[in-house]
């Protein structure tokens, strides 16, 4: 039987989304947003899933936050009164969306008889990696391929991010507008919070190889500092085109690629890793992968070099 | 190799290479001269290789199979002699236009497909060879520039990508029934008459090959390419070009098994056309326009013997029609040509022109001791001796007629031109035509028709193919005695009509083009996401 | 299935809020709110992912940890991508002034007509 | 799976052909502008031999070549396999990125000298990871390893589309993106359902373990329809035509002739690898029903444009279309992989995509030539720029399907297989489009070909190489042509044994 608190979390859940999708101004929209994503990660932690509870308070919530309150910001000139849109079509567009939600529905109601699951073949090698957390290593071991080709998708989305900075302004500075009050709250957090936040940004990932945790979560946490200390007009932030920005973009995957290739010579196999050294070299990654996915995300979200913002 | 086998494949390689040269050659004065020799192997081809002589290409150039036959053999030798002549013709009033590039370039490639589809034996190589004619074609229709031309030039496009299209489906219906992995055009033949798909692969031949020879009404195309396109390129296409279209029937159609109904019904379709091309050709004035009717009347004939060979079964049809063709190609071809001449002929040498066109006017009536009268005789034995023998004669006297009307506008249309410039040289190709339209059917009769020539000078022959001709000539006195009671008929008849579809075309046009942008919306097209995925859910539980 | 258990309580706020992001994301005509209806969309994907990992508890682990590794890998994704659509968008915002989506502004299609 | 070949040196050129163009992109972060020539000049003659070499060993062996990422089977691991059909997406996308780069080279030269400029430094970035995403799709097994080698192609073809900048531009970048993102969360919606169901996301495991129960219909629907919205088939199109044309030249000859053939390729794995159940529903015949309104009603929309490069982009919305009528033709024949209809299939993907790359570059250079791409002011333009316009009519008779053309052959055997198996509808619907082809294209051909009142002008010098690249890709189209008419051997290689043996 549902516990209460369950059944209260997830009407609360579709209370929150649906009021953040129906809230008539954006800007509310978007902070309903960071709620529905604060209550989404209680629901991870309720399915036992602390990695990714972790994973979406800290970029589904966090970062995506920041990074649509940012754009926010910028469109609240344009925020005019939403065209009105042909009621007969939504009404349709309602009927079809509560179809497909009816049959995923009716597949949730109707579990397979024998549950299926790797958790026993994940936890049966787990042991030769010495890793303690199995997300990690599925993450760092079993699907490595996947986790490389994502932190290239996180690199080519800046790329793509940055190539819609005009001609002129190419390596420039992306325009993050301070915040315009000095000595503000925001300055004292600014001052005060990031020693911490870094702290714990590195604790998660060196817990992440054995407790929830990594380098996501902790690159998360420090791109969310780094932020703070830019808005806060504290941290100048860098032109694209620094060299030092780009190296700590790519020393994460570059590593992580490099270590691959090692293994094609150490073991015979691309990213395999040899007997007895799986936690180091992945620690090794890991590390590295903390700064690159930091610095990525934060660049994500000042955007792409534009000419100075003035206010 | 053998001679043969030599000449068959230089029939095609020669105006391929001339024409890679056209294409890279950076000055064109020399390449002109090409456009006449090119042809020369054809002619070559036709006069010694031996029916029979097959040639296997490899793989690399598709396969091909290439084969001469009789029916082959006379057409591309006609045909050959036509773009000879032509070319001649075109160099020598194209001249200080040498360096027009795209000109000589789609006349070799035209010329390549037009022998191409004579001397080929495999489906996808008479598709290739047909599409090459029929479509390099265009840019010889386009090549003055001129808005008509540009218009005919689109009408006939469209024609000849319809006339593609039946074709392609009618190919793949043949190579479906075939089975076995030939593509051989003989063994589709062979297969065809037993097979389930008999009745919608001879449709789609019907249809697609009627579509290149004009029969009504496809036969639109015609008036409006011959009258604007330049006079050699007028000249090629109703004489050479159109007959890949008679040397389909002959190839696709199962001849020497008797197959009722679809015989009958290209005699009828055949009859039709050959009627009412000489129906609608009096009524126009233009000597072009007369003679394109002509042509759908001559080619409606054609279909007829063939349809009638075809619901009879007799085997001797293929040569017997395609020796008519041979001769309608260089009489048609030549008359167009006579065209041309006669605008640049002085008044006191006029004769020059219209004696040796009447000549072949005649012919086309049948009229005795021209080469259309033995043509005529040729095609008698597919005709039989009962009724449709009878409209053949009435044909026959409806094409005198025209062919009268004709020689008339040619000379009215002499008349008007003032121009004076000597045009020696090209009266003689003229001439030159005119001597083969006559010689050419007596002297090969005997071997195409295994009969001796003498049965068409009998007594009995000589007047039945007489009388047709003085019926023709008196009609023509009577609607010449007649003020002008013939109704006007735009060039092209019933394309009239296609304003009419245009527009219809064009609101359905617009309605796509509404759709497309409603479809488009952001909120419809997510929508429609929505239905194609459920949508697909049930389809799957269909049929399971 | 007489019990309504935790697991499946998920799975149907999972199906809920996939049907509500594609709605959102249909209706809503602002490019801004159509990028947070994606975001709603895909935070319902990853939670169907994370009932399937529920579900498939073993092994003394609460929940399946391939399944949940690739909701981590999927929620980086699915944050490139937001970040990449608010970029596009705040272009479109400098280049036009106006943030909308809608075919009717395709100016360069109905020039030459 | 065949472990042995996990450790094999010709299995790392699958894992070659998937780094090597990422290590351009990491070389160009690292190295910065000054070197990005240098990088390309290196990256794009070495990821084209590693194509090569992969198809080589593929076909000369004539199994397909499989290598196990870490060593970790599958479903715990991720395996890559490249067989027939891979190798050959594999060398044409091969062929066809690097014609486009050799013609990209002269507006996308970062100037020595100068500071990093970004359309080089992007262009050449989006490329190279445009070529990893789509070897990655080509060579991927497992369902969520596609989903992210799928996202890897969407963000690197979106910002192709809008490189130029202009208002235009961004706007369909903008809702190719949004609809794309909405396909990526389908597409991942039906692989957490299969994996739920059973337990694995590689293909050959899924093949054998699926049943055909709702869940599976559900899963592949979301994933099939994720899938066409990437693909832009018809009426999921909305994106596509602006996209397209707005993109420079050398972006839309990718976007149109790669980029929506990579999720095409991936529904061809779903439908006939995954789930080869699906054969034995109705969902093929819908699937092909959308095909043909894609022909029909893209190719009215083509012949209706006063765009060059619109016309092209409506084009491949037809074009497309013909890639579904595979689904009905081949599931239905006994023996898929030697049915017509599969051969057929492949050669319409290929044909199209070296006569579409050819045809976006010669409007390109047609555009840049005269300064617009109006086709009503075309008049003559063909005797100033012969060989471009050449180049375009080579391509587009691929196109209508006029021998010998690999559009030919393609169509042929498509018809063929229709009138085999009795399907006339499809017959039917290819005859008409490729009629519609024949107006769109002559009417260009028509208006360059014969003089205007007013003869155009060339604006801006085209350089003779560009033409050259241009021209040799519609060739290649026309090349394909002397395929022979019947099943090939190539696309075979390593197919499953028989259709839906292990479904019920």
């Amino acid at each position: 039987m549902a516990s209460v608190f369950d059944v209260t979390l997830v009407c609360l859940i579709l209370a929150v989304g649906a009021w953040s999708t129906f809230a008539r101004l954006t800007f509310s929209a978007i902070v309903i947003f960071i709620v529905y994503g604060l209550l989404l990660s209680l629901a991870w932690v309720r399915l036992a899933a602390v990695d990714v509870a972790l994973t979406e308070a800290a970029i589904g919530s966090g970062v995506t936050g920041m990074l649509l309150l940012n754009a926010v910001a910028r469109l609240r000139s344009t925020d005019a009164a939403p065209t009105p849109s042909r009621s007969s079509v939504n009404i349709a567009a309602g009927v079809f969306c509560t179809l497909i939600t009816a049959s995923l529905a009716g597949l949730v109601l109707v579990p397979p008889q024998v549950p299926v699951s790797l958790a026993p073949s994940v936890m049966e090698s787990l042991g030769q990696s010495g890793l303690g957390n199995p997300v990690a290593g599925v993450l760092f071991v079993y699907r490595s391929l996947d986790t490389l080709l994502e932190k290239v998708v996180l690199v080519l989305a800046l790329i793509a991010v940055w190539s819609l900075a005009p001609d002129g302004l190419w390596g420039g500075k992306p325009a993050l507008r301070p915040f315009p009050q000095r000595d503000s709250v925001l300055i004292f957090l600014a001052r005060t919070v990031p020693p911490i936040g870094i702290m714990v940004g590195i604790y998660m990932f060196w817990v992440g190889a054995d407790e929830p945790g990594g380098a996501f979560q902790g690159g998360a946490v420090l791109a969310a500092m780094w932020i703070l200390v830019m808005i806060a007009g504290l941290a100048a932030v860098p032109p694209t085109s620094s060299h030092a920005l780009r190296l700590a973009l790519i020393v994460g995957p570059v590593v992580f690629l490099a270590i691959g290739i090692l293994g094609i010579f150490l073991t015979g196999t691309f990213l395999a890793y040899p007997e007895g050294y799986a936690k180091p070299l992945i620690i090794a990654i890991e590390a590295t992968l903390t700064v690159s996915i930091g610095v990525t995300l934060a660049m994500h979200v000042v955007g792409p070099p534009e000419k100075e913002w003035r206010s | 190799m053998t001679l043969g086998e030599v000449l068959l494949v230089a029939t095609l390689a020669v105006p391929l290479v001339t024409l890679v040269l056209a294409l890279s050659s950076g000055s064109h004065r020399r390449t002109t001269i090409l456009l006449v020799l090119a042809a020369i192997p054809a002619l070559l081809t036709a006069l010694f290789a031996e029916s029979g002589t097959t040639v296997v290409l490899p793989q690399a150039l598709l396969s091909l199979v290439l084969s001469l036959d009789l029916p082959g053999r006379l057409l591309l030798g006609a045909a050959a002699l036509l773009w000879i002549a032509t070319g001649a013709y075109a160099v020598l009033s194209r001249r200080g236009r040498e360096n027009d590039n795209p000109f000589p370039i789609w006349w070799l490639a035209t010329m390549t497909g037009s022998f191409g589809v004579f001397i080929v034996a495999d489906l996808v190589g008479f598709y290739l060879f047909f599409t090459l004619v029929s479509l390099s074609a265009y840019w010889l229709v386009v090549d003055d520039g001129a808005p008509p031309a540009k218009r005919a030039g689109a009408v006939y496009v469209s024609f000849a990508l319809l006339s593609e299209a039946f074709l392609l489906l009618a190919f793949v219906l043949l190579a479906v029934a075939t089975r076995n992995d030939s593509f051989l055009i003989r063994d589709a033949v062979a297969a065809i008459s037993t097979s389930p798909l008999r009745d919608p692969a001879m449709a789609f031949l019907v249809l697609g090959f009627g579509i290149k020879i004009g029969l009504v009404p496809f036969h639109v195309w015609m008036p409006l390419t011959y009258a604007s396109a330049s006079i050699p390129v007028a000249a090629v296409l109703s004489g050479a070009t159109v007959k890949a279209g008679v040397i389909g029937l002959i190839r696709f159609l199962p001849f020497g098994v008797p197959l009722p109904g679809w015989g009958e019904t290209l005699t009828a379709l055949g009859f039709v056309s050959a009627f009412y091309g000489v129906l609608i050709g009096i009524t126009q004035t233009n000597p072009r326009t007369i003679l394109a009717y002509s042509s759908v009347s001559q080619m409606g004939l054609i279909a007829a013997v063939l349809g009638m060979g075809l619901a009879t079964g007799n085997s001797i049809t293929p040569a017997a029609a395609a020796f008519y063709a041979m001769f309608h190609i260089l009489a048609k071809g030549g008359l167009f040509l006579a065209i041309g001449v006669a605008q640049k002929t002085r008044h006191r040498t006029e004769w020059t022109v219209l004696l040796p066109a009447a000549v072949v006017v005649l012919g086309f009536g049948g009229f005795p001791m021209t080469g259309g009268a033995i043509a005529k005789y040729a095609i008698k034995s597919p005709l039989g001796d009962g009724d449709v023998a009878m409209l053949a004669m009435v044909s026959a006297a409806a094409s005198t007629l025209l062919m009268l009307h004709f020689l008339r506008c040619l000379r009215a249309s002499r008349s008007h031109e003032t121009r004076t410039t000597s045009a020696a040289e090209q009266s003689f190709i003229w001439l030159a035509i005119v001597v083969a339209v006559v010689a050419l059917p007596w002297a090969l009769y005997p071997a195409v028709i295994q009969a001796s020539a003498h049965d068409a000078l009998s007594f009995d022959a000589l007047w039945k193919a007489t009388w047709p001709v003085l019926i023709g000539v008196l009609l023509f006195g009577v609607l010449g005695r007649a003020p002008r009671i013939l109704p006007m008929i735009p060039p092209g008849d019933i394309i009239v009509l296609q304003s009419w579809a245009w527009s219809g075309a064009k609101a359905l046009g617009d309605a796509t083009e509404r759709i497309d942008e409603y479809l488009r919306r952001w909120s419809i097209a997510g929508s429609l996401l929505l239905v194609v995925t459920l949508a697909l859910i049930g389809s799957f539980y269909v049929g399971r | 299935m007489a019990i309504m258990n935790a697991i499946t309580i998920f799975g149907l706020c999972a199906a809920a809020l996939v049907g509500l992001g594609i709605f959102g994301l249909i209706v809503n005509p602002q490019p801004l709110r159509k990028i947070l209806a994606i975001n709603i969309l895909g935070s319902g994907v990853f939670l169907m992912f994370g009932v399937i990992a529920r579900r498939g508890a073993a092994a003394g682990l609460g929940g399946d940890p391939v399944p949940q590794a690739m909701v981590i890998t999927g929620i980086v994704v699915a944050f490139s991508a937001t970040a990449l659509a608010v970029a596009l968008l705040l272009r479109l915002v400098l280049v036009s002034g106006a943030a909308t989506l809608e075919a009717e502004a395709e100016p360069s299609e109905k020039d030459g007509r | 799976m065949a472990a042995a070949e996990t450790s094999s040196i010709a299995g790392l050129l699958l894992v070659s052909v998937l780094i090597l163009p990422v290590v351009g992109i990491l070389a160009q972060l690292a190295l910065g502008g000054r070197f990005l020539n240098w990088i390309c000049l290196a990256v794009f003659p070495a990821s084209f031999g590693v194509s090569a070499a992969t198809c080589a060993v593929v076909w000369s062996h004539g199994e397909p070549l499989i290598y196990i990422v870490g060593g970790w089977q599958p479903p715990l691991g991720i395996a890559l396999r490249a067989d027939g059909i891979s190798a050959a997406m594999m060398l044409v996308t091969a062929i066809i990125i690097c014609a486009v780069a050799i013609f990209a080279r002269v507006e996308f030269t970062q100037p020595s000298g100068a500071p990093e400029a970004r359309a080089p430094f992007v262009f050449w970035a989006l490329i190279l990871a445009l070529w990893s995403a789509l070897n990655a799709l080509f060579l991927g097994c497992d369902l969520f390893n596609l989903y992210v080698a799928l996202e890897l192609l969407t963000f690197a073809a979106v910002p192709l589309v809008c490189l130029k900048g202009g208002e235009a531009t961004v706007k369909a970048a903008l809702r190719y993106l949004l609809f794309a993102l909405l396909g990526s969360m389908l597409y991942l919606m039906g692989t957490a359902l299969l994996y739920g169901a059973y337990g694995t996301l590689d293909i050959t495991l899924l093949a054998q373990r699926v049943h055909p129960e709702r869940v599976t219909w559900i899963a592949a629907a979301l994933m099939t329809v994720g899938l066409l919205t990437k693909t832009a088939l018809f009426p999921l199109h909305l994106w596509l035509p602006p996209a397209h044309a707005g993109a420079p030249a050398a972006g839309s000859a990718v976007l149109s002739a790669l980029v929506v053939k990579g999720s095409f390729f991936l529904i061809v794995r779903l439908w006939f690898d995954a789930m080869p159940g699906l054969g034995h529903t109705a969902g093929p015949q819908l699937l092909a029903s959308l095909g043909a309104a894609a022909i029909l009603f893209g190719s009215v929309m083509a012949l209706r444009q006063q765009r060059l490069k619109l016309l092209v982009a409506y084009s491949t919305v037809a074009q497309i279309g013909y890639l579904f009528l595979m689904f009905p033709l081949a599931m239905a024949a006994e023996q898929s992989w030697t049915s017509l209809a599969w051969t057929g299939g492949w050669l319409q993907l290929f044909s199209h995509a070296f006569a579409k790359a050819a045809m976006f570059l010669a409007a390109g250079l047609i555009a840049d030539a005269l300064g617009h791409d109006r086709i009503n002011d075309l008049g003559g333009a063909g005797r100033l720029r012969p060989l471009t316009f050449c180049t375009f009519g080579l391509a587009g008779l691929s196109l209508i399907g006029v021998p010998p053309s690999g559009g030919f052959v393609a169509k042929w055997l498509l018809l063929s297989a229709s009138v085999a198996e009795g399907q006339w509808i499809w017959a039917a619907v290819i005859v008409v489009g490729g009629l519609l082809a024949g107006g769109y294209i002559f009417k260009v051909l028509g208006r360059a070909f014969t003089a205007g009142s007013d003869a155009p002008v060339i604006v801006t010098p085209v350089s003779l190489s560009r033409e050259v690249v241009a021209f040799s890709l519609a060739v290649g189209a026309v090349l394909l042509g002397f395929f022979p008419l019947e099943p090939a051997e190539i696309l075979q290689i390593g197919r499953p044994e028989i259709l839906g043996s292990t479904v019920p």
